[in-house]
């Protein structure tokens, strides 16, 4: 399944990137999924998207939790919390 | 309804004055300006960047503007936001709120700015003297936010 | 602190620049501007003439400044009122307030409005189709200022 | 006693005078003796100020009571209940 990717604020510098399209495996069909794939790639994805760190998930354009569906070309964005004007 | 996220500067004046055209029923413009501080926590900030999620941004706060249509007895809100970088005394966002009486132009406009800064998808990145840093969340926000309930 | 009573229209964007002008501490302007409304208790009004007493009546408002900012933690207020005769769609009063944080300048302007528009002395005559009247005391108006606990 | 009288709005029209400047006898030293000595005008002015009537006094530019006190050159107004901007 294919989804885009996207990270703002401390998330996009730590990454080095504000977004990249993936290709998930089969298996990988909800938030949870997602993050423990990305987990999976090691050194800062690990850290900063650990259990118990500060960020948030939305799925086209809404705030999703853990067990939100993905779907084929899913806008997915992870952020830190938001911190207002 | 209207919603602007934009790196421009805005005219406060022009746009209550644009808000309030050909509505001969509103009684109370309540509004509000954010401004770019020289301290924030006691540190002595020189420059910020705001960036939001395109996008999303504007959706979100055009669910807030709504849910504020639901609550109050209002005809119409403004918002305005600015992202890129912004110095000291620059403005930051406005929210304006015609109705036909102040109670609930007045309590429109504080939720509206209650949610800008808690739950719209905004973050702030201060330069400081010794370097960048990202802001954290604020608790004392999420207590205003949390007094409508939601 | 600033108090004007006059019959002359304001610009709002300029008051408040002028109020923001130089105090860089300044986070939040909390503003609000009253209307006249073509409809008063479902009467439609062509003119409107408003009163004051000359002297009691800055002095009243000058006092309601210096109590807000005893209550609030607020850098500054202004308050801009208008007499003699008034259309709809003519702007009535305005009220700034600026402080750091925006709960005190919501809650510092919306009690300046609540007490000019139930203690000031103001009055009111409305030109009606059939003729004119003095606009009496409205007890909504009372109750809003009785929310303060003075 | 020499007191400068100001009347507002509804009670301007009624008195048909914005304004006057009174003599009172000794005997009349507070509001509520000055509003009696008003009322004994007869026709508006016992009207206007009967007790039960909505208006209010200021002397010297501070709302006053029934017993607030009278000076040489005070100025006394009376007007209706305030309505607002």
């Amino acid at each position: 399944m294919k989804v885009k990717l996207l990270y703002f604020a401390r998330l996009r510098e730590v990454f080095q990137r504000s977004g990249e399209d993936v290709i998930l495996p089969e298996a990988v069909a909800d938030v949870s999924a997602l993050l423990a794939w990305l987990r999976a790639r090691g050194g800062t994805w690990s850290a900063e998207l650990a259990p118990g760190r500060a960020f948030r998930v939305a799925v086209d354009q809404e705030m999703a939790d853990p067990r939100t569906a993905l779907h084929e070309d899913a806008e997915v964005a992870i952020f830190p919390p938001v911190t207002g004007g | 309804m209207s919603v602007r996220v934009q790196t421009g500067d805005f005219d406060v004046g022009a746009e209550i004055a644009r808000l309030r055209q050909a509505n001969p029923r509103i009684g109370a413009v309540a509004s509000f300006v954010g401004v770019v501080r020289d301290l924030n926590e006691g540190r002595s900030v020189a420059v910020m960047e705001l960036e939001c999620y395109p996008g999303m941004t504007e959706r979100s706060i055009e669910k807030i503007v709504a849910e504020a249509k639901s609550r109050w007895d209002i005809f119409d809100a403004l918002v305005v936001h600015r992202i890129g970088t912004l110095r000291p005394a620059d403005q930051i966002v406005l929210v304006v709120v015609t109705s036909a009486h102040r109670g609930d132009a007045f309590a429109a406009c504080e939720f509206l700015m209650d949610y800008l800064k808690t739950r719209a998808p905004f973050w702030k990145k201060e330069h400081l003297p010794e370097g960048t840093r990202w802001v954290d969340a604020r608790s004392s926000d999420d207590a205003a936010a949390a007094r409508w309930g939601s």
